[in-house]
C-alpha cells in the first residue's frame, strides 16, 4: 500500500474538523475541532516526510504541536474567562464584538 | 503734447477716487474738489484743442500709448488714447458742459448730506465718458462705455431710499447691459474678422472683409448704440432715469452719455459705409425713435419726462443722420453738440423750476412762473427756441441740415426718412411749446396745491414730496445755478450759427468722418421753408390747446394714443409681461427643477445604494461561525483555483 | 540641490496647522494669531516662488523629485508652470483674508468649555486645507496629486459640518441637520468623483508604467507612448469626472449651493475660491496634457455642459432667496465660463480661463466675505430680511456693490478681462456658443443688481436700522481685495506674462492653433 | 520496526491502517457530533492516539511519543479540565440557530474534502523514498540535529511563544481581588437587606428512599422545589426530580398502612 493513503486520511480528518468548527456552538468543542484539523495537518506532514525521505516534515509537525499547545492554553483561558463573564461557552453569544 | 491726453481722464478719475474713498472728512470740501478737477480736465481739453488748431488739417490726430493692457496670443488690447477732431469735439462738450453742471450741482445739491458722494459719482462719470471718446480701440471704449453705465446707475439711484429710484437705476443698467451685449459681440466679431479691434487697423482693412460680417458687426454696434442712446427698442430706461437728480438728467441723460451711441456709429463710419444694410437699419431706428420720443414727449405731464422724451427724439435725429453715412455724420455730431447745449440748458432750467417749487415735477401744478424766476424763464425760453429750430438759433442750423440730408438719401427711403424728420420737427415744436406754456405762462396753478395728483405712473416722485409744504413759494435759484444756465443759453443761441455759417464744423470734422454732399431731390430752401411752416403749425396747435384754454390741474383722460404715450407707448408693459413675468416663472421653475430633478437623481442613486448596503449588511451578523463559513468557502475556492491552474 | 522652496511653501502651513491645533484651549487668541502669522509667512514664500519663477523659462520650474514608493514608481515630484504659480499665489493670498474674516466664527458659544477647543480646530483645518491645495498645485506626480485631491476633502468636511453660521434662519437643531446634510453631500459627491479618478489613475499606471506627469506627457508628445483610442477616452472620462464634480460642472453642481449656504462665509470662500480651483486647474494640467486626443474628442459635449452651467447657474441665482446660495449659483455660472475657456482650446480661452480662476477667486472672496459680515450683523441669510442697509452702513454697502460689480465683471475690474478673453476665445472657434455665453453677462447683471437693490436700497428695515458699519478688521479684509481687483483690472500684465507661456505649452499639447482672422484667412 | 517504516510498506501496516483509519474517522465524526463536550473530548483523544500510532508507523517515532504524551496526555486533559470547569454533562443542543449555517457548512466541507482528495489524487506520488536513510542515525538524533542547527531560530522563537502563552493564560484567567472578602455577618445582613430567603436553604432529598443531593425536595403540594438543590447542579441541569411513580407508590404505601390499621381495627371489633 502507498503512504499516500495517509494523505487521504489527513484530508478527511481535516475536512471533518473544519466542518465541526462550523457547526458546533460550544467553544470548547470548536477548539477540539481545531485541534483535530491541526492533527490532520501533522499527519500529512509526517506522511510527506516519509514520502520525501527527510525529517523536515516531522520538524514542522513538531513545531505545529508546540504552537498548538500554546494556542490551546491561551484559547482555553479565554473560554474560561468568557464563561465566567456570561455563564456560557457558546460562540454565538459572543456575537457583539464585545464582552 | 499728446502726453496730456491721459490727464484728461486722470483728473476726474483722481477726483472720483479721492471723493469716494476720502470719507466724511471731505464732506466740507468735496464738491469744490470735484468741480476743480472737472475744470482742470476742461482746461487741458482747451489746451489740446488749441494745439490741434495749430496743426494742419491732416495731422490733427494725437496718440498716446500708455501700456499694453491684455496681450494674449493674437489678442492685443492696449491702454492707448487717440485724440482727433471727433474726440476733441466730444472732449470739449463733455468737460465743458460737465464743469458747468458741477457748478450747478453745488447749489442744487446743497442740502443733501451725501453731496460729496454725488460729486464723486459725477467725476467718475466724466472720467468714464472721456475714456469712452478717447480710447483708440473698441475694448477700451467698452470700458468707458460700461463705466458711464455704472456712473449713470449710481446717479440715477442716488436717492436710494426711494424704491422707484433704485428700480429705475437697476432698469437702466440692465437695459444698457443688453446693449453692451451687442458691443461685446461686435468686438468679438471684429477680432475674428480682422484679428484686432483697434480703430485704425479695423477701419482701414474694412475693405478686405466680407459684407456679411460687416453687416453683422454693424448691427451689433447698432444694438449697443440703441442701449446707450435710448433708441427703440431699448429706450424704456430713459424715462425712468429721470428719477435721478436733475443735474444728472442734464449731464448724462441729455448732453453726453446718451449721445455715446451716435459717437460709436460715427466713429465706426467707415465700417457702416461698407455695410448698407446695417446703415439702413440705423436710419430706420433713428427715424422710428425720433417719432416715438416726440409722441411720448407730448403726453407727459412730468416736466423732466417730457424733456426726456424730447431727448430721445433728438438723439433719434442724430442716429438717423449718422445712419445716412458720409452725408450725415458731420450733421449728426453738430446736432449732438448743439443739442448738448440747449438740452442741458433746458434740464437745468427744469431743475431750477423744481428747486423753486419744492421738487414738484408735475407741469399741471406750474404755470405763470415767468414772473417769479425770470432768469430761468429767459434761459429756458432760449433753449426752447433753439430746440424747436427757431431760425438763427443753433437748433435751426443742425436740425435743418439733418432733414436735408435725410431727403438727400434719395429714393423712397429718402422721402420716408425726410418726411419722418419733418413730422418730428413739427411734433417737437408742439410739445416744447406745451412745456413752455404750461410752465411759465397761464394761471398760477400752484397757488391752491391741494388737489391730488393725476394717477400717472410717472408721478411718484412728485407724490413723495407733495404735502410737505401746502403751497410752494417759487423763487429764483442761487447764482451757482443760474450762471451755468446762462452760459448754456449762450451756447444754445450762438453755437449753431458759429458752426453752421461757413461750414466751420464741417471742415473741422471732415478729415475724420469724411463728407459728401447729398443730392437732395428738394432744394435746401424748400426744406427750410417746410420746416418753418410745420414748426409754426405745431407751436400753434400747442398754443391753442394750452395757451388759450386753462390747463386742468388733473390730466384729462385723453385719447387712446395719449394714454398709451403716457405709458411710454406700452413699452414697459410689454417688457413687464414678456420679460419680467416670463423670467420670474422660468427661474422659479428652474429652482424647482434643480431641487427635485437634478438633485433628486443623485440623491436617488445614493438612496438605492443605501438600500443595497442595507441588504449586504445582513451578512455581517457578528456570528463568528458564519464568518468562518465564508473563510472556509474562500479557502475552498483558492484550492480549486490552484488546482485549476495546475490542471491548465 | 537648492532650497526646496515648493516643499517649504506647502510644509509651512501644514506645520502651522499642527502647531495651531496644539495650542491649549484657553489661549484662543494666540491660536488665531499663530494661524494668521503662518498664513502670512506662507504668502511671503509664495511671493518668493513668484519671484523665482521665470515666465520665459522651462515649462516646469523649481522642480523637486524624490523617490517615494519605488514599487509603483510613485515619486514625490514637484514643479510649477505659470498656471500653477498663479493659482498658488492666489491661494496663499486668500488664506490670510479667510482667517481674518473668520476671526470670530469659531469662538465657542459657551466660554467655560475648557476641553472643547473649536477655535484651534477651525484655524488648524483652514491651514491644513491651504497646505494640501498648494501642494496639489505643485504636484507633478499623478499619484501624489490624487492623494492630495482626496485628502483635502477631510478638513473641508469638518469645516463645513462643524462650523456653521452663528446666525441662522430656523432653529439650531434644524441648522445643524442641514449643515451635516450639506457636509455629507459635499463629501459623497467628491468621494465618488475621487474613486472614479482612482480607477483612472490606476489605469493610467497600467498603460504608462509610471505616474510622472512630465514623463508621460513627454512620451505622449513624442509618440513613444501611444494609447488605444478607447483606453484614452475612458481614462480621460475618469479624470474629468472627478474634476467636473469638484469644479462643479452642471449637472454635478448640486452639492455646492448646500455647502456654501450652510458653511460660514470664510469657509464658503475656501470652497469656491480655493478648493474648487483645483478641479479646473487639474483639467488644464492633467486632462489636456495626458489625453489630448480624448480632450479634443470630448470638447463638444463639455462645451455644451459648460454653457448650460453658465446660463443655468445664472438663472438659478436670480431665483434664490438666500444670499449665500445666490453667490453659490453665481459661482456655478462662473465655473461654467472657466471650463468653457479651457476647452475652447484657444490661447485666449485658456489664458482667460486661468485669469478667470484667479479673478473669480478674488471677486467671490470679496463679495462672499462682505455678505458674511452682513449676515453676521443681522443674523439671517434671507435677502428678504434686509433693505436700506446702504443708508445705515454705506461702506459695507459700497464694498458689497464693488464685489457685486466684479461678479458681473464690470470693465475696469479684473474679472472683466478674464471673462472677455474666455468669450473671445470661445467665439473664435464656436461663434454660436460664444454668443449664447455672452448672454450670461446680462443675467449676471440681473442677479447682482437685484441682490443689491433688495438688500441695500429702499426704505430702511427696522431690524437693520441699528446695523453697525464695517469694523477695522473687516475693512482690512475687504479693502486689499478690492484694490487688487481694480489693479488687476487695469494692469493684468504681470499675470498674463506668467500665464501665457504655460498656455502656449498646453495648446501645443493638444495640437491646436488659434484660428486665423477671416481677413488673413482670405488672403 | 525500523524496516517497517523503510522503503516499502508491509501488508501488516496496510491492515493496521485500514482498521485504525476507520476508527480515526469515526472518532473524528463523533467528536463533532456528540452532544456532550466530555464525549467529544474523549473521542478526540482516541483519534489522537490512533494518529500517534500512524506516526510511529511512518517512522516518526519521536512525534508518535510526543503525540501521546503532549496531546493526549496534556492538551486533552487540559480540555477535560476546562470542560469540568464549565460543566461536565452540560449538553449543548445540536439545533442550529443561524439560518442555513449547517447546509453551507456541509456544502463547504464536502466541497473542500472532494477538492483536497482530488488534488492528492491527481498528484503523482507513486514512488516514495522511505524514512530509512533519514532515520539511519536514529530518529530523535536526526530531529535534534535539525532542530538545533537548521531550525534553531524557529525553535527559540517557539520557546518564547510558549512562555508568552503561559503568561497570557495567567493574565487572562487570574482575577485580582479588588475588595476584601465579605464576612459571614455582612453576608447575612446583606441577605436581610435584600429581603432574599433569609433562613438557610431547605435540604434536598427529604425522603428515606432517596436522600441524594440532586433530588429536589417536595413542596407540600408535592411539586419539586428548585431551591433545595445545589446551585452548580442546577446550572448544569442535573436535577433529578422526584419521579411521579415515586409519588404514586408513596400514596400506595400510605393507602396500605391505612388499610392495615383499619383491618386491625375490625379484628379488634370481631373479637
Amino acid at each position: 500500500m502507498n503512504p499516500v493513503y495517509y494523505l487521504y486520511l489527513a484530508a478527511l480528518l481535516f475536512t471533518i474538523g473544519a466542518t465541526g468548527v462550523l457547526i458546533r456552538r460550544n467553544a470548547i468543542v470548536v477548539f477540539m475541532c481545531v485541534e483535530l484539523m491541526l492533527n490532520a495537518c501533522n499527519l500529512a506532514f509526517v506522511a510527506f516526510s516519509r514520502l520525501h525521505g527527510n525529517l523536515d516534515g516531522q520538524i514542522i509537525a513538531f513545531f505545529t504541536m508546540v504552537v498548538a499547545a500554546a494556542e490551546v492554553v491561551v484559547g482555553l483561558a479565554i473560554i474560561v474567562s468568557l464563561f465566567r463573564s456570561r455563564h456560557s461557552a457558546s460562540v454565538d453569544d459572543a456575537s457583539l464584538m464585545k464582552l | 503734447m499728446q502726453n496730456l491726453i491721459a490727464l484728461l481722464v486722470a483728473a476726474p478719475l483722481l477726483g472720483a477716487a479721492v471723493l469716494l474713498c476720502g470719507g466724511r472728512r471731505l464732506d466740507r470740501s468735496g464738491h469744490l474738489i470735484g468741480t476743480l478737477l472737472a475744470a482742470v480736465s476742461f482746461v487741458i481739453g482747451v489746451v489740446l484743442f488749441s494745439d490741434l488748431l495749430g496743426r494742419g488739417a491732416d495731422d490733427r490726430t494725437l496718440n498716446q500709448h500708455l501700456f499694453s493692457w491684455v496681450p494674449v496670443g493674437g489678442f492685443r488690447a492696449d491702454i492707448a488714447f487717440q485724440l482727433d477732431q471727433l474726440s476733441m469735439t466730444f472732449v470739449l462738450l463733455i468737460s465743458g458742459v460737465g464743469t458747468l453742471i458741477h457748478i450747478y450741482s453745488i447749489g442744487y445739491m446743497e442740502h443733501d448730506e451725501r453731496r460729496r458722494r454725488f460729486f464723486g459719482y459725477l467725476n467718475l462719470f466724466l472720467a468714464a465718458m472721456l475714456l469712452l471718446v478717447l480710447a483708440d480701440n473698441y475694448l477700451l471704449l467698452y470700458v468707458g462705455w460700461e463705466g458711464v453705465g455704472l456712473a449713470s446707475y449710481l446717479l440715477i439711484g442716488f436717492w436710494q431710499h426711494k424704491p422707484s429710484a433704485a428700480t429705475a437705476a437697476k432698469k437702466a443698467f440692465l437695459v444698457n447691459r443688453v446693449g453692451d451685449l451687442g458691443l461685446s459681440i461686435a468686438i468679438m466679431l471684429m477680432f475674428t474678422t480682422f484679428g484686432t479691434f483697434a480703430f485704425g487697423p479695423v477701419l482701414h482693412s474694412v475693405g478686405d472683409a466680407g459684407e456679411g460680417r460687416l453687416t453683422a458687426i454693424g448691427l451689433m454696434l447698432l444694438l449697443a448704440a440703441c442701449g446707450k442712446s435710448a433708441q427703440v427698442p431699448l429706450q424704456s430706461w430713459l424715462g425712468d432715469a429721470m428719477e435721478g437728480p436733475t443735474p444728472v438728467s442734464a449731464l448724462i441723460h441729455a448732453a453726453t452719455m446718451v449721445t455715446a451711441g451716435v459717437y460709436l456709429i460715427t466713429r465706426s463710419g467707415a465700417l457702416f459705409n461698407a455695410a448698407p444694410t446695417a446703415q439702413l437699419a440705423v436710419t430706420v431706428v433713428g427715424a422710428v425713435t425720433l417719432l416715438f420720443g416726440a409722441i411720448v414727449g407730448c403726453a407727459k405731464d412730468d416736466i423732466k419726462k417730457a424733456l426726456a422724451g424730447s431727448t430721445m427724439s433728438q438723439i433719434g435725429y442724430m442716429v438717423l443722420a449718422a445712419g445716412l453715412g458720409p452725408i450725415g455724420y458731420v450733421f449728426a455730431i453738430m446736432h449732438l453738440v448743439t443739442h448738448g447745449f440747449f438740452k442741458a440748458g433746458l434740464f437745468l432750467g427744469a431743475g431750477s423750476v423744481m428747486h423753486g417749487m419744492n421738487d414738484e415735477v408735475d407741469m399741471r401744478r406750474y404755470g405763470g412762473l415767468r414772473k417769479h424766476m425770470p432768469v430761468t424763464f429767459v434761459t429756458f425760453g432760449l433753449g426752447y427756441l433753439a430746440i424747436i429750430g427757431f431760425p438763427g438759433l443753433s437748433g435751426f442750423f443742425s436740425k435743418d441740415k439733418i432733414i436735408e440730408a435725410a431727403f438727400a438719401k434719395g429714393g423712397t427711403e429718402g422721402w420716408v426718412l425726410g418726411g419722418a424728420a419733418l413730422l418730428g420737427a413739427a411734433i417737437t415744436a408742439y410739445y416744447m411749446t406745451r412745456v413752455m406754456i404750461m410752465t411759465f405762462f397761464g394761471a398760477e396753478r400752484w397757488r391752491n396745491a391741494a388737489t391730488t395728483s393725476p394717477d400717472e405712473p410717472s408721478a411718484e416722485p412728485a407724490a413723495e414730496h407733495r404735502g410737505e409744504h401746502a403751497e410752494p413759494h417759487p423763487h429764483e435759484s442761487p447764482r451757482s445755478m443760474t450762471i451755468p444756465m446762462i452760459v448754456l443759453a449762450f451756447g444754445s443761441v450762438f453755437a449753431g450759427a458759429f458752426f453752421g455759417i461757413g461750414d466751420r464744423f464741417l471742415r473741422w470734422l471732415e478729415p475724420v468722418t469724411g463728407h459728401q454732399e447729398g443730392n437732395s431731390p428738394v432744394g435746401a430752401a424748400t426744406v427750410t421753408i417746410a420746416t418753418m411752416v410745420l414748426l409754426v403749425v405745431g407751436a400753434g396747435i400747442a398754443y391753442l390747446q394750452y395757451g388759450r384754454r386753462p390747463v386742468p390741474a388733473v390730466a384729462p383722460r385723453g385719447s387712446l394714443l395719449t394714454r398709451a404715450a403716457r405709458r411710454d407707448l406700452l413699452q414697459d408693459d410689454f417688457n413687464h409681461v414678456v420679460l419680467v413675468r416670463g423670467g420670474e416663472h422660468l427661474t422659479r421653475s428652474l429652482v424647482y427643477v434643480d431641487h427635485t430633478l437634478v438633485d433628486g437623481v443623485v440623491n436617488g442613486t445614493a438612496a438605492s445604494f443605501g438600500g443595497l448596503s442595507g441588504r449586504l449588511r445582513r451578512l455581517q451578523n457578528g456570528y463568528a461561525r458564519s464568518y468562518a463559513v465564508s473563510m472556509f468557502g474562500g479557502a475552498a475556492l483558492i484550492v480549486a483555483a490552484t488546482l485549476l491552474m495546475r490542471a491548465v | 540641490m537648492s532650497f526646496p522652496l515648493l516643499t517649504a511653501t506647502a510644509a509651512l502651513p501644514a506645520v502651522g496647522a499642527v502647531a495651531t491645533a496644539a495650542v491649549p484651549a484657553a489661549k484662543r487668541t494666540a491660536a488665531k494669531w499663530l494661524a494668521l502669522l503662518v498664513s502670512l509667512a506662507t504668502l511671503v514664500l509664495a511671493g518668493l516662488v513668484l519671484a523665482r519663477f521665470e515666465p520665459g523659462g522651462d515649462r516646469y520650474q523649481l522642480t523637486e523629485s524624490h523617490s517615494w514608493i519605488k514599487a509603483f514608481g510613485v515619486r514625490y515630484e514637484l514643479g510649477v508652470d505659470g498656471i500653477a504659480v498663479a493659482l498658488l499665489a492666489l491661494t496663499a493670498l486668500l488664506i490670510p483674508f479667510v482667517i481674518l474674516a473668520g476671526w470670530h466664527d469659531a469662538d465657542p458659544l459657551e466660554t467655560n468649555s475648557s476641553r472643547w477647543r473649536p477655535t484651534q480646530g477651525f484655524f488648524a483645518l483652514i491651514l491644513a486645507v491651504e497646505a494640501m491645495v498648494i501642494l496639489s498645485f505643485e504636484a507633478t506626480d499623478v499619484f501624489l496629486f490624487y492623494i492630495l485631491f482626496e485628502a483635502m476633502l477631510i478638513p473641508m468636511y469638518f469645516l463645513i459640518g462643524g462650523f456653521g453660521d452663528r446666525a441662522h434662519a430656523g432653529s439650531d437643531e434644524k441648522a445643524a441637520a442641514q449643515r451635516s446634510y450639506a457636509a455629507v453631500k459635499f463629501l459623497l459627491y467628491n468621494l465618488v468623483g475621487g474613486l472614479i479618478m482612482l480607477a483612472a489613475v490606476i489605469g493610467l499606471y497600467v498603460v504608462a508604467g509610471n505616474f510622472s506627469l512630465q514623463e508621460i506627457a513627454q512620451a505622449r508628445a513624442d509618440g513613444s507612448l501611444s494609447m488605444a483610442t478607447g483606453t484614452e477616452r475612458w481614462l480621460f472620462l475618469g479624470f474629468f469626472f472627478a474634476f467636473a464634480v469638484k469644479a462643479p460642472l452642471w449637472p454635478l453642481h448640486t452639492w455646492l449651493p448646500n455647502a456654501m449656504g450652510e458653511a460660514t462665509a470664510p469657509v464658503a470662500v475656501l470652497i469656491t475660491a480655493v478648493v474648487d480651483k483645483v478641479g479646473t486647474f487639474a483639467m488644464l494640467r492633467f486632462c489636456l496634457q495626458l489625453f489630448p486626443g480624448a480632450s479634443r474628442w470630448a470638447t463638444p459635449v463639455i462645451m455644451v455642459l459648460a454653457l448650460i452651467s453658465i446660463v443655468y447657474g445664472a438663472l438659478l441665482a436670480v431665483g434664490q432667496r438666500d444670499i449665500k446660495r445666490l453667490v453659490a449659483y453665481a459661482s456655478i455660472s462662473h465655473f461654467g465660463f472657466i471650463i468653457l475657456g479651457i476647452f475652447a482650446m484657444t490661447s485666449q480661452g485658456q489664458s482667460g480661463a486661468t485669469l478667470y480662476m484667479v479673478n473669480h477667486g478674488i471677486s467671490t472672496a470679496a463679495l462672499m466675505l462682505v455678505a458674511g459680515f452682513l449676515i453676521s450683523r443681522r443674523g439671517s441669510r434671507l435677502i428678504a430680511d434686509y433693505g436700506g442697509v446702504q443708508k445705515v452702513a454705506p461702506v459695507l454697502a459700497g464694498t458689497f456693490l464693488v464685489g457685486g460689480l466684479a461678479t458681473l465683471s464690470l470693465p475696469g475690474l479684473a474679472p472683466f478681462i478674464s471673462e472677455f478673453l474666455v468669450l473671445v476665445g470661445t467665439f473664435t472657434r464656436y461663434p454660436v456658443l460664444g454668443v449664447i455665453a455672452t448672454f450670461g453677462i446680462v443675467l449676471a447683471a440681473l442677479y447682482t443688481l437685484v441682490l443689491y437693490q433688495r438688500t441695500m436700497t429702499g426704505p430702511v428695515k427696522a431690524e437693520v436700522s441699528a446695523m453697525p458699519d464695517l469694523k477695522v478688521r473687516e475693512l482690512v479684509v475687504v479693502a486689499p481685495l478690492i484694490a487688487l481687483l481694480i489693479f488687476l483690472g487695469v494692469y493684468p500684465k504681470p499675470l498674463t506674462n506668467i500665464v501665457n507661456p504655460a498656455v502656449q505649452h498646453t495648446m501645443s499639447d493638444v495640437q491646436k492653433k488659434d484660428p486665423k482672422p477671416a481677413v488673413e484667412a482670405a488672403q | 520496526m525500523r524496516e517497517l517504516a523503510a522503503y516499502t510498506t508491509s501488508t501488516g501496516e496496510a491492515i493496521q491502517f485500514w482498521v485504525l483509519a476507520v476508527f480515526a474517522v469515526l472518532g473524528a465524526l463523533s467528536t463533532i457530533l456528540m452532544r456532550k463536550a466530555v464525549h467529544s473530548a474523549l473521542c478526540l483523544a482516541g483519534t489522537m492516539i490512533i494518529l500517534a500510532v500512524f506516526y510511529l508507523a511512518n517512522g516518526a517515532y519521536f512525534l508518535g511519543i510526543v503525540q501521546i504524551v503532549v496531546y493526549t496526555g496534556a492538551i486533552m486533559m487540559l480540555f477535560l479540565f476546562v470542560v469540568m470547569l464549565v460543566g461536565v454533562t452540560a449538553a449543548d443542543s445540536l439545533k442550529e440557530t443561524i439560518k442555513g449555517q449547517r447546509w453551507l457548512a456541509a456544502l463547504c466541507g464536502v466541497g473542500f474534502g472532494v477538492l483536497l482528495i482530488a488534488g492528492i489524487a491527481n498528484a503523482s506520488l507513486k514512488d516514495f523514498a522511505g524514512t530509512g536513510k533519514a532515520n539511519a542515525g536514529g530518529n530523535v538524533e536526526g530531529l535534534a540535529a535539525l532542530i538545533f542547527t537548521k531550525y534553531v531560530f524557529a525553535f527559540e522563537i517557539t520557546g518564547a511563544l510558549l512562555i508568552t502563552a503561559a503568561v497570557g493564560a495567567m493574565v487572562l484567567t487570574h482575577r485580582e481581588r479588588t475588595e476584601r472578602a465579605k464576612t459571614q455577618r455582612e453576608l447575612s445582613e446583606q441577605r436581610v437587606r435584600e429581603g432574599r430567603h433569609v433562613p438557610p436553604l431547605p435540604a434536598p432529598g427529604v425522603y428515606a428512599r432517596h436522600n441524594a443531593v440532586d433530588i429536589a425536595g417536595l413542596l407540600p403540594d408535592g411539586s419539586p422545589s428548585e431551591l433545595t438543590v445545589n446551585k452548580t447542579l442546577r446550572a448544569r441541569g442535573q436535577i433529578r426530580d422526584v419521579s411521579q411513580e415515586a409519588v404514586n407508590d408513596l400514596k400506595a404505601l400510605e393507602q396500605r398502612s391505612a388499610d392495615r390499621l383499619e383491618r386491625a381495627g375490625t379484628e379488634e371489633a370481631s373479637k
